[in-house]
């Protein structure tokens, strides 16, 4: 087993790797740029090494001086999560050839998924069922203008080398295709170091339901059922839940069979998700494959009862699957919310700053995987996702309604958050009914505004608050004087006032 | 007894003290009069106890003591204490110049891209300039036929929120 | 089904109850004596009413003012909690009486449960197998002395009202009889207003294991399993695990049925606990029927998939049992540590105080049911304990690795903790190999005590963390003055050196 | 540079600050020199990244800023600044008089039971005092013959922690 890993990633995602790894007894190594100096990963791990300034480029994208740090403290694997260097072929080549197991599939099963073309014409061989698009990855904006032109619109333009919604475009008119195309490569530059893009037909209002997968390097592949991820805002994953409110037994079954078909067609290894976009009607097209462990996997870890970081570690490690695909079922319901660091009454805009106070919610059947502290600073650099709260009950009924308190609970202050958005998701009707698909959030705006109206009460209290707390500063400022005119002889100017200026 | 104006969003209320002794307030608001306690349990995280009910509300200053960003359980308010010397500030701040006139981001960022010169003269609805945040790009544009008066930052540039980065006319 | 619950307790059981209430629709309402009034159940509920000062006898056990509280905010039903009036038969017939419903037990199951002798009695009648000892309470400590001179010694003191190890006294020397019976008379007191107490013969060395019993108003009863509860500490539970280490499947289910056989003895309504004692052949003894919520319940919670609280709710309101005894499994592995404000260097002493800091332990498989937040000051008048950590994993042996990573990240500070002594316990090998009895911390001194030796590394880390705090304390002095001098013209005298005294 | 002495538990050792920068420190540590970040992320949390090690280290003030109590990961301590003042006040408590003549409880509670009267002589092994606090009864008992001098409180008072309860001879 491996007794030293190092952790390519930071945010919730490398603390959450670190949980796994010290109930293992694996010793971690957290990397740092300079702007996570006192990041909570670097807090929770046993090690941590210094690989870079602020922007990932320079830091968490910097293959050779990671692969440095992993060989100078001794660290036998790299645990990449997700994001950064998680779905990089190079690099899962490069730890080979350093001879540092990489917690991942190898590089060729990257290459051919990763690289979404060569994924679409290995699933066509393997008789998946795929969506029209082209074939080839595309450099050039006047050779993309072209095969839109081929397509017809509406068409998505996605980074090859992409995922997570980043360097992705819908493009429904004729004069936004220009503006849309540079964006997209720019954005899949920033955030992959390749503009390729490719472009698909896209299918108007489809279910997005992904299938979980763990292969070990012994030839043994299982699914751990479906995940709905259609709750998007602007193609970024919000709310995900499983079991899919839409999907039938008999289709989920088809799916998973399809899943692992589609796992085995890469010599895959290590756990990956097989992403189908699928319409009203169930019919399931096969959409990319993630190379990588995802943002919402703990709803399959509540529901289907499994540590995949673990599964990763102990797959990385050489030994067989422990889970036969007879011994997995499907136990009560899961949803996942993502916590983002941004202003809903305001274009979605990110906002970083530094967290005043916080409180995060608890009790039964209640996840909080988060990575930020009272008095952290949230990065410019980095995604604004600070944390995901994942509720469990028997029904999907209850889960919504433990959702909806652990939304309550949660108090976030310095920075706006989702939090009040995700609860009117929670109460919106067509959520409540499982009858949602990618358009959910476009189709159900007026139920996700915030209140417009005042309540007079309401705004009476907040008026006393802030009253007693300038009452409370105004008493401090006097104790204050007080107590230094009697220690010592000091001249009291009492500009009482103008205190506060 | 301590009186004094709160402005809360576009609502002005008049406030008095009306008798307090530890953490329990008689409170006049306009002309509603309240009997609560109000206790700080965490740093700027208060619990009202009003009439036999239980109010959960944060208070953020934003930069300066009189101003607060304010959570109630449902509703979000900006708030501030208005004094003698707030009004003369608000008094000399009103005839200060159009805020269409600067282009800013209204978060820290990056610039990444700027598509225009100084002296140029751009279209309504033209991208001035390209930020980055979070891994998010915004395009910031103008909304009417302008010219190009200054621009005051450079590609590659790290920028504070409500920053100026380039002034038009 | 109930609108409104006034929850009649403090501390993490009240949040708890909050919690499933605010998930089924419910409205709250928090009652809180003076020492209480910024306690998380008063910010946490919906309503909060004062009731008394902050002694328990004038405000908690206060059961007419608690009704009268009850009657004016409109509350249809109590919940009662652990402790305090949850075992209170005269407390659940005031309710009746008042027309409010008491989320309990009936009087009369209370009574005869809870006056231990009349149990005991009932049980025999039943057919249950019960340990020796007295069939009468005991008032005076004369009578007492006779009794035990009787049964023989090692004998254990009980009070008859009592509950949770409080008024128990475990007596094995002639010359310790008079003290401990004049101590526990006075605890019970204190503790349930009720100054009697019973005797039993002390079986040496057993485990202790209760069922989890549900029971509806029209006759079903359910037991949801078991919980070994041996790992105590002056016959106060600390570490609870369900399944038990100790007995078979034959065993379990056998016992499951005496639980339920027990509890209609008793006609028996709501959540209850059958408590026996087991020796190492797996003989088991009826011991009492604990007539509410243990603290325990958790871990029953995770195993088999059920929120206690809610079923409580819903039988309180009348309706039949949703749950069959044959739906009902009990899926991996769950342990809770009981985390108290003590001192296990000094003999657990309480240590009652304000919390400076406190993380607490999240992701994948634990719960953390607490109350305290940073700056909240813990009250003399009550139970130290301050929060439960529940680990769930497939297996024993992944439980107990999380549980270590769960203490590893919990850091409270400014009251001392037991933290250390529980991770220390999930160390200790007896513990480890599930070979374990109620003699456990007696039996396993030596693995327990912290580390004697120093590291000096460790110490020269912990000094220059110390001067560091020292310099910044230093620096942001001289700040403060140079800002006042510059803003004002107060003179300063700079006594720099002596600028901590 | 800035150099002084600080206890730790039973040991005494002399700090001094060779260097710092921002949260960048070297320090020796009686005759050990360390480069090391220290850095507090929340108020009394620190973290230290020493030789590429991560450690946590948290410092509650007892009372007094040159005292602390300190948690490591296995370890705690108490700690506390020794500069030339501390000395002196330090050599003034020396020949205080004998802890072992006060009678007192060391956290906060109630005092349940007084067994005995000013002027009483007790043996030893006797109690003198039962205070519960937490839900806990604890007695306090002399360990050798002894007269019992003043009694300082009364049952049912509330005391705080380490407040003499009852002085002995």
């Amino acid at each position: 087993m491996i007794k030293k890993v190092l952790i390519a990633n930071r945010g919730e995602i490398a603390v959450r790797v670190i949980r796994s790894c010290r109930e293992m007894g694996i010793i971690t190594v957290a990397v740092y740029s300079d702007a996570d100096e006192a990041s909570m990963h670097v807090r929770y791990a046993d090690e941590a090494c210094y690989i870079g300034p602020s922007p990932s480029t320079e830091s968490y994208l910097n293959m050779d001086k990671i692969l440095e740090v992993a060989k100078n403290c001794g660290a036998e694997a790299i645990h990449p999560g997700y994001g950064f260097l998680s779905e990089n072929a190079t690099f899962s080549q490069k730890c080979r050839d350093h001879n540092i197991i990489f917690i991942g599939p190898g590089p060729d099963a990257i290459r051919s998924m990763g690289d979404k073309i060569t994924a679409r014409k290995t699933m066509i061989a393997a008789g998946v069922p795929v969506v029209p698009g082209t074939t080839e990855p595309i450099r050039e904006d006047v050779k993309a203008i072209e095969v839109i032109r081929e397509i017809g619109l509406p068409v998505m333009i996605k980074a090859s080398s992409g995922g997570g919604g980043k360097g992705m475009r819908l493009v429904k008119k004729e004069e936004e295709v220009e503006s849309a195309i540079r964006m997209a490569r720019s954005e899949a530059a920033t955030a992959f170091g390749d503009d390729s893009v490719y472009i698909e037909k896209y299918i108007e209002s489809p279910h997005h339901i992904e299938f979980q997968v763990l292969a070990d390097n012994h030839g043994n592949v299982i699914h751990l059922f479906e995940r709905e991820c259609s709750v998007q805002r602007r193609h970024q994953k919000i709310i995900e839940e499983t079991p899919s409110p839409l999907i039938t037994p008999d289709v989920r079954e088809a799916m998973g069979k399809t899943a692992v078909a589609a796992t085995k067609a890469v010599n895959y290894s290590g756990a990956g998700t097989i992403e189908f976009i699928v319409d009203e009607d169930q019919n399931y097209f096969f959409l990319e494959m993630n190379t990588r462990l995802q943002v919402e996997h703990p709803i399959t870890e509540r529901v289907v009862g499994v540590d995949l970081v673990k599964e990763m570690i102990r797959i990385a490690s050489g030994e067989p699957l422990r889970l036969q695909q007879e011994d997995l079922c499907q136990d009560g319901h899961a949803i996942e919310c993502r916590i983002y660091a941004e202003d809903p009454d305001n274009n979605f805009m990110p906002s970083p700053g530094k967290i005043a106070h916080i409180t995060e919610p608890k009790g039964l059947g209640v996840r909080c995987d988060g990575y930020i502290y009272e008095g952290y600073e949230i990065p410019i650099h980095y995604d604004p996702m600070i944390s995901k709260v994942v509720c469990w009950s028997r029904t999907r009924e209850g889960t919504i309604a433990r959702m909806k308190r652990a939304l309550y609970e949660y108090k976030i202050t310095g920075v706006k958050t989702n939090i009040r958005f995700l609860e009117r998701i929670m109460d919106c009707m067509a959520f409540k009914e499982g009858k949602y698909n990618t358009q959910f959030i476009e189709q159900n705006q007026e139920y996700l505004v915030g209140p417009q109206q005042g309540d007079p009460a309401n705004e009476d209290r907040a008026i006393m608050v802030i009253f007693a707390d300038y009452l409370r500063k105004l008493s401090q400022f006097e104790t204050k004087v007080i107590a230094k005119n009697d220690s010592a002889d000091w001249k009291i100017t009492g500009r009482k006032k103008n205190l506060f200026t | 007894m301590t009186s004094l104006e709160i402005s809360l969003d576009d609502r002005l209320a008049k406030v008095k003290l009306l008798e307090s002794e530890g953490n329990h307030f008689r409170i006049l608001v306009d002309d509603k009069e309240y009997d609560s306690r109000i206790i700080m349990v965490e740093q700027g995280v208060y619990l009202m106890l009003l009439d036999g009910k239980s109010y959960n509300i944060e208070l953020i200053e934003e930069g300066d003591p009189k101003k607060y960003f304010i959570n109630t359980n449902r509703y979000s308010y900006n708030a501030e204490i208005i004094d003698a010397e707030a009004k003369y500030q608000k008094s000399r701040h009103a005839d200060h110049g159009d805020d269409d006139s600067i282009i800013s981001s209204p978060m820290p960022g990056k610039v990444v891209k700027i598509l225009v010169s100084e002296g140029d003269r751009i279209k309504a609805g033209d991208t001035v300039v390209v930020v980055s945040a979070m891994k998010m790009e915004s395009e910031y544009k103008v909304k009417k036929d302008r010219l190009i008066k200054e621009i005051r930052v450079k590609e590659g540039d790290t920028v504070e929120g409500h920053e100026p980065l380039v002034i038009i006319e």
